[in-house]
This record gives structure tokens, sequence and C-alpha cells, in this order.
């Protein structure tokens, strides 16, 4: 039943873009905001709010920017693997501090964090081109030249697989020890030590992954657009992820895909149709979501299509 | 050396305007123990009312005088409309929930008011400078300030000051301490705990909107100004320690002058200081300043 | 699920309505990017409220070859990411036939090569960034304005004319390609036509600042004897008042250099040296003179409550320069222009705007006159109005085609400044 | 006689002035089931959080079969093959019964494991199995929040049991089992600390519980020892009963 479901998304995932071509953009973005989103899930499975994972989001797009302005390295498999090494490691790095830290320390670290890191994306205006950001070129794959159009459709499609691949493996983590002992940090870190387990590396090897996770969503949102800018690690952006991933539910890995659909939607028609009031749909919703709906959308469509209690 | 004075004056003058973002932030989370992110929009609330209230007199030909009062009655009016209602609406079903919740329930607050002051407001810059006008200016260290920066750097004090009379020496204060080192144990003491939490909330709110009238008169108010001001009262925050309101003090003094010398040395840095603050002190004091690590029985 | 699925197919069909390439059309589409909200709306709604006027006087005209214009507004506001997708969204409409866009350089930077890649004209009404055809060829991408380069050299002209003992200078930009870039030319200039001239104060405040009380704090400290700024919007104003109260207009010559956007919002001394980035005064000498711009002129007036400030005149300016694009494609091929038609007609383009005249250069910048002058008060107005105007020739104030911008300023000498025209010579 | 499985010498510690352990001596020997006696706020629990880490002592000593580990942490400690028991259940409430064991065995039979399910047939049957020992094997797809205190208690000792300990720290084992079911459980646990040779500490407030099971007693008030003894000695002791067995 629920490969079934997600067979069904996939499948509206892939026919809507054939029928409207600028989807193509939309759906790209939200496969791109639901990594990061995952990524940030992750870590509120532990109870860690990060309000900083715009840092490796925003990594990430710089990080392909780097390598293709740079370095050279126009590959897109390259560059793609290169931000998913790049945020890691950086996420290992700040993990080592964050690690410690709990509940609201730990979100205001990450803010401070990526704060700091978002002005000096600002202010580096010889590395980083300042507040108008970078232009990021288009990529080639395994030696040859592609098109802007291919890239998208690349994109795309390629991004969806991805995204089963991730997805599935994510989904294998959190179902590992490591992966359960996840909500066990948030309900009982001390039994955890007192079983013998160490939380810090628990938690640090999910704030690697979550790092990975942002900086590859972050990687294909700069390949996408074409250009990256310092307001991209704003808080707002990291506000935005844990949104998403609250919204689309937290307890398994497609939640923040349907999170990330579902605000990327809202947006395009809010922007047509009731402009200048799409955060103030984006909240009402939240708020229902978090009052209503603890399990998130993806909950409520799994309830809708599936009868029988399910843990 | 003559420019330690300027130094000095510019500083706290800064502190004074990042004090009043940050301590009503401070003193609703020392009670309610909720990181409210929808603050900044009280605050940029309280400063476009203070603008459209003062605009509103100045129209009507009052006494630029009565620019203070106006500022105090709008921070008042904003604090009494939405204070009790947001807290009782809201905020209540999120005491003793997990942090998480706490913050995206306020950011969802915070979403929604900011397309309500866009649709309220419009998207223009508004100003009042009535206040900023009459008081004038003085030279000081052969630079001229605005009387009005002083003016807001010994408001500032006041209202340390009174907020420790206020907790120390009232019975007020004394309910609030009471909640706050045991909420169970004073409602079985027959003490309102709601009431106290709404009160505590709406002082809270008094003092964003009271931060946002008061930087009207030399800053105005344009969309935006929220987002801006949450980030850096979190920041002087959780320097000064969660819900500690003289390291609150203590820390936005900190991060003026850290921003000042930057200003004046290495502008560049101007806009990481409060940041790169709030990462070294937090990393060396993991609860900020005041700040102390609560354990847990077991 | 599936409900919204037909949701979203409805919606969707009204907007996608394709359109064959070469019959007249019904409407033609024209996206208009610009700030509606947040800080920069100060500066985005003038040019927004413009192009609803003049697109409305055009289509009472009986529209651009009898096809009225359907504008689609942007905000741009809403981030890289929604403005990108805005823009692929609004090019897969086939009834859009060209976009007006964008305020913000940045915006600009990501969107250029997206119409080249879309192959769809992108018509910019007020990034002048230099770097948008430094390094790479737009073929779909035009600028009928001017560039920073032309805009920043008449500053520091106007000023080597006025005061050519003023040595000391400071400048307080916004902390973007736009304020960076702006110091740049400017400093460059400066020396270049007065070698002793040192930079005594530079500083970047970010996008949005509300209080520029230390920064003035830092400029007063250092006595400079010119004060340059870039800043723009509520930051502009704030600063104004803010440095206003603090004496800092009486201690400096002052240059703002957008300051005439706020001549009717915040009280300005005299005195004060303030432009236009262009000409795009709405009471110089050449529009006073022509009638349709009065007209245009009064009517804004009555419906927005305030004069058009420079950036309602760009937007204005850059959608007749689309007008005449169109007309002069009309003119050479044999059915409607395709976007590939309209492409053909802007290389070369030469128009009267409503404040004087602009050609699109081979390479895709445009020509258009500096305007520069002091505030003086008026006898008419309750605001200040620039007064001891000069109107450089653009030809003589921009770089020649292909030429590297920052090394002709460097070219530049003392007597480049003393054989323009003078200040006060423009009436 | 062997050496001390576990050696406390003269540990100190206090809170906020109130001593709860002054100058302090245990040794628990290899193989026996230890009572500790005292009235309420004695310092009984303190005495564990000691031993495990969780309370670092002000001065004083604590040896693991010689083994200086008075610095360690409690995981380290737990690695070192002490295992302990809380007063009051701490266990993981998102989680199901036997996901809380399944953490526990993986923990015990290696954890570092990304791709491989916690829910693997290995853990499962081990989980089970701890679940039977405490009688407990129809509570294994119960949700831990809704459970009643007597069974979070049984599932914490369960939890203690998972990781095979040489030495195992009980607190207040029995707290919150009905009345019913107190000596079946601790039969239970006897037999399970006996088969495996298992050394055992518990806190008791019940003193049937302690005659019966406890080979030793040690009797703890203001944060001292002040008896030590096998249970009929000590708890015919006149003034242990005056001092302590009478304010229990």
């Amino acid at each position: 039943m629920r490969i079934a479901l997600l067979l069904a998304l996939a499948a509206l995932f892939v026919a809507f873009p054939l029928a409207f071509p600028w989807l193509a953009f939309v759906f790209t973005l939200v496969i791109s905001k639901g990594f990061a989103a995952l990524g940030v899930a992750v870590l509120l499975r532990a109870g860690l709010i990060s309000i900083g994972h715009a840092l490796f989001y925003s990594l990430g797009a710089y990080t392909v920017a780097y390598l293709s302005r740079g370095a050279g390295v126009t590959d897109l498999i390259l560059q793609l693997a290169g931000a998913v090494a790049v945020s890691s490691l950086v996420g290992l790095i700040i993990g080592l501090f964050m690690v410690r830290y709990r509940g609201i320390f730990f979100a205001m670290l990450n803010l401070a964090v990526s704060m700091v890191f978002f002005t000096l994306l600002s202010k580096l205006y010889a590395l980083t081109g300042g507040t108008d950001g970078v232009r990021i070129g288009t990529p080639t794959l395994f030696g040859t030249t592609i098109e802007r159009d291919t890239l998208e459709s690349i994109l795309l499609y390629g991004g969806l697989v991805l995204a089963f691949g991730v997805g599935y493996l994510v989904h294998r983590y959190l179902k590992s020890p490591m992966g359960e002992a996840l909500p066990a940090v948030e309900t009982n870190e001390i039994r955890l030590e007192y079983l013998g387990i160490a939380v810090p590396r628990v938690l640090l090897a999910a704030y690697v992954a979550s790092a990975g996770l942002a900086g590859l969503g972050g990687a294909m949102y700069g390949l996408l657009v074409g250009h990256v800018s310092p307001e991209l690690a704003y808080w707002t952006i990291s506000g935005q992820l844990v949104l998403v991933a609250v919204l689309g539910g937290i307890g398994g890995v497609v939640g923040p895909f349907v999170g990330a659909f579902f605000l990327e939607i809202i947006r395009s028609f809010a922007v047509i149709y009731f402009d200048n009031i799409w955060n103030l749909i984006i909240g009402a919703g939240l708020l229902i979501v978090i009052f209503f709906l603890p399990r998130g959308l993806y909950g409520l469509i799994e309830r809708a299509t599936q009868r029988g209690p399910r843990r | 050396m003559d420019i330690i004075i300027p130094l000095l004056v510019d500083g706290l003058a800064a502190a004074s305007l990042i004090f009043f973002i940050a301590v009503g932030l401070t003193l609703v989370f020392s009670v309610l123990r909720v990181l409210n992110v929808a603050h900044g929009s009280f605050y940029s609330i309280g400063a476009y009312v203070a603008v459209s209230i003062g605009g509103w007199a100045a129209s009507a030909g009052l006494s630029p005088w009565l620019s203070f009062p106006i500022l105090l009655i709008s921070a008042a009016l904003v604090a009494a409309l939405l204070g009790p209602f947001i807290e009782a609406t809201f905020i209540r079903y999120t005491y003793g929930k997990p942090e998480a919740l706490q913050i995206l329930v306020t950011f969802a607050l915070f979403l929604i008011f900011e397309d309500l002051q866009k649709l309220v407001f419009g998207v223009q810059a508004h100003y009042q400078d009535a206040a900023m006008q009459v008081l004038g200016v003085s030279e000081i260290g052969g630079i001229i300030y605005l009387n009005y920066q002083l003016l807001l750097i010994a408001l500032a004090v006041v209202v340390v000051v009174s907020l420790r009379l206020l907790m120390r020496h009232t019975r007020l204060g004394k309910l609030i301490l009471a909640v706050v080192a045991d909420p169970e144990v004073s409602v079985t003491l027959g003490i309102n705990a709601r009431q106290v939490y709404s009160i505590a909330f709406t002082i809270g709110v008094f003092l964003a909107a009271l931060g946002g009238a008061l930087a009207t008169p030399t800053s105005g108010v344009a969309p935006g100004l929220g987002a801006e001001a949450i980030v850096l009262g979190f920041a002087v925050a959780a320097i000064g320690g969660l819900g500690q309101i003289e390291g609150a003090a203590l820390a936005a003094v900190i991060v003026g002058l850290s921003r000042v010398i930057a200003i004046y040395y290495a502008p560049a840095f101007e806009p990481v200081m409060p940041y790169l603050v709030m990462l070294v002190v937090l990393l060396v004091r993991p609860y900020g300043l005041f700040g102390t690590a609560q354990a847990r029985r077991i | 699920m599936w409900k919204l699925a037909a949701t979203l197919a409805v919606g969707l069909g009204v907007i996608a309505g394709p359109a064959a390439a070469q019959d007249r059309p019904e409407r033609i589409g024209m996206g208009i990017f610009t700030f509606t909200s947040g800080p920069a709306a100060a500066y985005g709604m003038p040019g927004r409220n413009a192009a609803e006027l003049i697109i409305e006087q055009i289509n009472e005209a009986g529209g651009i070859g009898g096809v009225p214009i359907a504008p689609t507004y942007v905000d741009e506001a809403q981030g890289g990411e929604g403005v990108v997708s805005e823009f692929r969204r609004l090019a897969g409409d086939q009834s859009i036939g060209v976009m007006v866009a964008a305020l913000s350089s940045g915006n600009c930077m990501a969107l250029a090569p997206i119409a080249d890649q879309l192959e769809v004209p992108m018509v910019t009404w007020n990034c002048d960034t230099h770097q948008l055809f430094l390094g790479e060829e737009h073929p779909y991408v035009f600028r009928p304005n001017s560039s920073t380069v032309p805009e920043f050299i008449s500053y520091a002209a106007y000023l080597a004319q006025k005061s050519p003992d003023a040595t000391r200078i400071a400048i307080i930009n916004p902390d973007y390609a736009f304020g960076h870039d702006a110091a740049q030319i400017f400093t460059g200039a400066m020396k270049a036509f007065n070698p002793d001239v040192e930079v005594v104060a530079e500083l970047f405040p970010k996008l949005g600042t509300a209080s520029f009380n230390t920064e003035i704090s830092r400029i007063a400290a250092a006595r400079p004897d010119v004060i340059f700024s870039n800043l723009w919007g509520a930051d502009l104003e704030n600063f104004v008042r803010q440095a206003q109260a603090r004496g800092l207009f009486r201690s400096s010559q002052v240059v703002l250099a957008l300051g005439e956007s706020v001549l009717q919002r915040v009280e300005l001394p005299e005195g004060v040296i303030v432009g236009v980035l262009g000409d795009g005064w709405w009471m110089s000498p050449d529009a006073q003179a022509n009638e349709r711009t009065k007209e245009f002129v009064s009517a804004y007036r009555e419906r927005f409550g305030e004069y058009p400030v420079f950036p309602a005149m760009k937007m204005a300016n850059t959608i007749l320069a689309v007008q005449a694009a169109y007309e002069k494609a009309i003119e050479a091929s044999d059915g409607w222009p395709g976007r590939a038609d309209l492409r053909e007609a802007f290389a070369g383009l030469e128009l009267e705007t409503l404040t004087g005249t602009v050609t699109v250069r081979e390479d895709h910048d445009g020509l258009v006159d500096q305007l520069v002058g002091v505030t003086v008060a008026s006898d008419e107005h309750d605001f200040p109005v620039i007064g001891e105007m000069v109107r450089y020739p653009a030809d003589q104030v921009t770089p020649p085609v292909g030429e590297d911008p920052m090394a002709w300023i460097g070219t530049l000498t003392p007597d480049f400044a003393a054989s323009l025209p003078k200040p006060g010579s423009y009436e | 006689m062997t050496a001390p499985l576990l050696s406390v010498r003269d540990v100190h510690v206090s809170f906020g002035g109130v001593r709860a352990a002054d100058g302090v001596d245990v040794e628990v020997r290899q193989g026996e089931v230890l009572a500790i006696i005292g009235p309420n706020g004695s310092g009984k629990t303190t005495f564990i959080n000691l031993c495990t880490g969780y309370v670092k002592p002000h001065a004083g000593s604590i040896h693991l079969e010689g083994r200086d580990i008075t610095r360690n942490t409690p995981r380290q400690i737990t690695k070192l093959g002490i295992a302990r028991a809380f007063q009051i259940p701490q266990l993981f409430t998102e989680h199901r019964v036997i996901d809380n064991l399944m953490l526990a065995v993986a923990a015990r039979q290696g954890f570092w494991q990304v791709l491989a399910p916690l829910d693997q047939p290995a853990h499962r049957q081990r989980a089970t199995a701890l679940l039977e020992m405490v009688g407990l094997q129809d509570q294994a797809e119960s949700d831990v929040a809704t459970l009643p205190e007597g069974i979070r208690k049984l599932t914490d000792i369960a939890l203690a049991l998972a990781l095979e300990p040489r030495l195992l720290l009980l607190d207040e084992p029995t707290a919150g089992v009905s009345s019913g079911e107190k000596f079946p459980l601790m039969d239970r646990l006897m037999n399970v600390l006996r088969s495996q040779g298992v050394t055992a500490v518990f806190v008791e407030h019940d003193m049937d519980l302690v005659r019966r099971y406890a080979d030793r007693v040690i009797v703890w008030n203001q944060g001292k020892v002040v008896a030590d003894g096998p249970p009929d000695e000590v708890m015919n002791d006149p003034a242990v009963l005056r001092d302590v067995v009478g304010v229990i």
C-alpha cells in the first residue's frame, strides 16, 4: 500500500512537468528543498531544532559555484559529490561542537554559526560576489557538454531517482540502531548513556548526515537556479526548512518531500492569485498542522489511503 | 585617545537600541520558558502603531512634546490588544511542549504577522521624527549627537532598574518568581499561574512594542524590521543567558560596543559582530554569560 | 489527492493558453519585475506605478500595432528562486512577448542567462551594473538605460567642476555590488580628476540598516570635505534624517546619487548634489518641453499623490523603448513579430523618451545623458528641486563599446572634467 | 576472601549543604546480593549515582576491581560492566517496549550499524527472552508511554539486564509493582542473577524483601553507613530499628 502510494506520488511528479514545462522548475525545487528538509528532519527526530541549516544548503550551492568557476570542475556528478563532501565535512567540524548542545541552545548555536556564515558570504565581496551572489554555469556530464534544457531534465528526473535512492538509504538509517537512538536522545538521553551508548557520537552521525543532505539539496538548487546569493543562508531560509519538515511530517522519509511540495505549490499559486499573503497562508498552514496533524501532511495522506492502525 | 569618548557614546547608544529588542524576549523566556519568535513582530507592530499615532498627532497640530507619551501609549496599546489574546489563543498550548514545537508555533505567528503588517501598513517606509527633532543635539568629544540617543541610554537604564524592582519588591514580581521556581507547587499554593503567565507575556509584548516605538524617531519603520530585530534579539538574549535581564543588558553593551569598534576600525566586520560574539560566548559558556545549567534529577 | 491534481490542472490550463506565433495576438503579455514589498519597495513601487500608468496610456492610444499590453507584475522581494521560477513560468506562456526585468542587479544577473536559454527578450529597467555585459554576452538581454560607469563618473565630474579643492572624501554606500561598484568608479574618477584626493572613510552598511548613527559619528570624526552616497529607498531616508539632524550636511558637501528619489519625502537642505542616474528628471527642461511628459506627470501626481521620481521615469522610458522596438519589429516582419523578431529590433534601437533620447548600442547597452545638479528651494513646490543643472552628453561620459570600463576610467585626466559642460549650463 | 568487586573509599559529596555521602566506605563482594536501607533523603540513590559516575564525589575514590572509576562517565562505567535500574523508570517513551529492549540489546551486541535494522532477528530474540525474564512477554508491542508504573519499572530492570552486567544496581526495584507481583518478580530476578553470577546491590524500603533476598545489608543514614552485616543481625539491631527501620 505504501509503495503504491509512493509510486502514485512519483507518477504525479513525472506527469505534471510533461504537461506544464514551467512546473519542471518548481518540482526540481521541491526535490532540492526536500533533501535539505530531510536533513533537518533527521535532527528533529532527536528533538534538535536547527535554525541554521541554511548554512549547509547555501554551502552546497556555493561549493558548486566555486567548483565550476574557481576549480574548473565542470562535471555534474563531481559537482554534486563535491558539494555533499564539503558540506558533510563542514558539518563534521561544526557538529563536533554542536553535539554538546540541546534544546534552545542547540537552535541558538546553529543560528549563530549560520548568521556568521551569512554575513561572511555578503561581506567577502571579492570571494563570494557579495550580496549579488555568483552565477553557476551549466555543467558537463561525463565529459560532454549539455544544453540547459537537458540539465533541467536531468535535475528533475535524475533528482527523482536520487530522491528514491537517498530516501531509501536514509530510511534504512532511521530504522538502524543509530537511527532509532535519535528519538531516544530526545526522550531519555541519560538512559542511552546508561546503556553505554555515546550520545554525542549518535548525534554527530546525524549532524553530518543532515549537513550532507542539506548540501546535496543546495547543490541541486544552485545548478537549477544558476545563481546563488547569500540570502540563501539567511535565518528565514533555515526556518523555512524546519517548517517544510514539520509541515510534511518528520516521522518518515517522504514527509519532508511532501512538505516541500506543498510549500512550493502554495507559493507558486500565491504569487499569482494571492500576492502578498503567502507568508500568512504558510503560517496558518503550519499552525493547523501543529495543532491538528501531529504527523504532518504525509501522515494525513497515509491515513486517507490506508485503513487500520499503524505505528 | 580622543576617539574613546565617541566610541563609548556610540557604543552605549547602539546598546540601548539593542537592549530594547532583547529585554522582552528574555523576560518572556524566564517565566514561560518559551522562545518567542513572534517577538520580532511585536517589535515592528509597536513601531508601526507609534508612527501612525504620532503621524496623526502631528497632522492634528499637537505639540511635538506629546510624542513621548505617544510612544509609551502606543506600546501599551499593542501590549493590551495582543498580549493576553496571543497568549490565550496560541502560546498557552505550547507550555511544557518540546522547544522545537514552541519555536515553530511562534515562527508561524511571525509569518502571519509579517503579512498582516503589510496588509495594514503597506510596504512603504513610515517616519515620525518629532521626538528626535524637538530634543535637539549635543556635542560630545567634537561629535554632534542627538539628545534623543542619550535619552534612550537613560531609558534603557531605567528599564533595567524598574524590572529589577518589579521582580524583587512587588507582589507581582514575587508571584512571577514563585511560578518560575516551581509552577506546580505555586498552583497548589493558590497562585493563579495562568494569570501570571498572561501578565508576564503581556509585559514582554509591551517591552517589544516599546523597543519598536522608541526606535522610530530616528529610524522610521519599513517591512523587514521584525525579521532583523528577532534574530538580533536572539543573539543578545543568548549571550546574556536566556531569561537573564541583567545579562541581556550586559550583552547589549558588549554587542553594541563590538559593532561600534568594528565600524570605526574594520567596517566590513560590523554585521558579523553580534553573531561572532554569540558564537564565542556560547562555545565558552554554553548557557550564556549569566545562564546556568539545570541538572536533571534521576 | 487526485482532486488536488485536478485543481492544479485547471489552474494551470488557464495560464498556459498557447498562441500561434505569427498571428496578431489579442494582447501583448509583458512580465514586469520590481520590488513591491520589503525595504526596497520604497524604490520599486514608483516603478510599478509608472508601468501601470504608461501601459494604460499606451493602451488607450490603441496599444502597440493595435494590440493592448497585458502586464503581469512579479515581486522581486520573494528572493532569487521565486523570481527565477516566475520568470520561467511567464516565459512558458507564449502570450508573453517580453520581460521588463529587473530592479535589483542580483536578480538581473540571475535572470539574464535564463532569458538567453529560453530565448525571451529581457529588457532591464533599473539594474545598471556594468558587470551585466562585462564577462558574458547576452543575446536576449537589452538595457535601454545607462550603466553605473557613466552615472558615477558624472558625479565625480560635477564635483570636480563645482568644488575643485575638495580632497577628503567619505563614502557610505549599500553593501552589495551597486554600492561597491559605485565606490570604485567614483573614487577612480575623483582620483583621475585630482590626484590629491584621498578616501578618509569608506563604509558599506548592509541593505535595510535602520540606524546609521555610529556610521555618522565615524564619518564626522574623519572630517571629510565630501560625503558621497548611493544609498536609496528607506535606507537613504533614514540616513538623511539622522545625518541632517546631526549636522553632517553643514560640515561637508554631500553627494546623494539617488537623492532625487527622496526629495518629496524628506526635507533635504539646499546645496546637496543630487541626480537621477540618467536623464529621468520629470522637471528637466527637456521633460517640461514635452507635452506627453507633462501629461504623464500630472496623471501620475493625480493618481499616486506624488510626482514621478526617477525610478518611475526610468520604468516609463523603458516601456516606451519596448513599444518602439515592437513597432520597429512589426514594420520589419511579415506577420506579428515573435520573440526573435523583437530581439532583432532592439539592436540599434533609437527613440525619444519622456525625458530625452536613448540609443541601444551594438553591445546592448544604452546611451543616455546624465543629469546632475544641486538641491535648491522652489517657488512652486513645498520640497526642494534640482538647480544648477548640467546635462552630460551620453557619448562623452560612456566608455566606448568593447572597452573595459575600469581601464577606461584610468585613462581619464583633469582635462576631461574641464571639457564637459559646466554646472548650470542646462537650463 | 576474594578482592571486592567494587570498593568505595572515604567518599564525600554534598548538595547545597546537605551531605549525601560523608566519608562513606563500602565494599561490594563478588557474587553477593547487597541491600541498602535507610530513611528517605539519606543519600541511597546518591550512592548509586556515585558508583555510576552520574555524581562525582568531592573527595574519595571508587574502584571497580582495582580500577579507578571515580572520574569516569556513566557510559564508560556501563561499558566496564555496571548496569543500573532506576527508581523512576528511565525509558524511551516514544518507542514500544520491544524497541526499548532491542536498543539495549543492540547497545550490548554492536550498536554502530547504519544500514542494518534495529529490528533484526538476533535483537528481537534476545529482547523477547529478556521480557520473559521479567514476565512482560505480553507487553512487547505496547507503547511505553501508555504503560502503568509497575510495568515500566519491570521494563526498566529488563533494560539493565540486557547489558549482561557483572554488577547490577537496582534502585527500589519493586516500588510501584503490585504487592502480589513483588515476590514472583524478585524470585525471577534472583534466579537470573544467580544463574549468571551477577553481583547485585539494591536499595529497598520493603524489609520483607530485604530479609528474604539480601546476603548482606548496609544501613545508610544522613550520609553515613551506620550498620553493615547479615540481614537478621542488622535488622534486629535496636539502634537500627529505632533510627532507621522505624522511620522507613
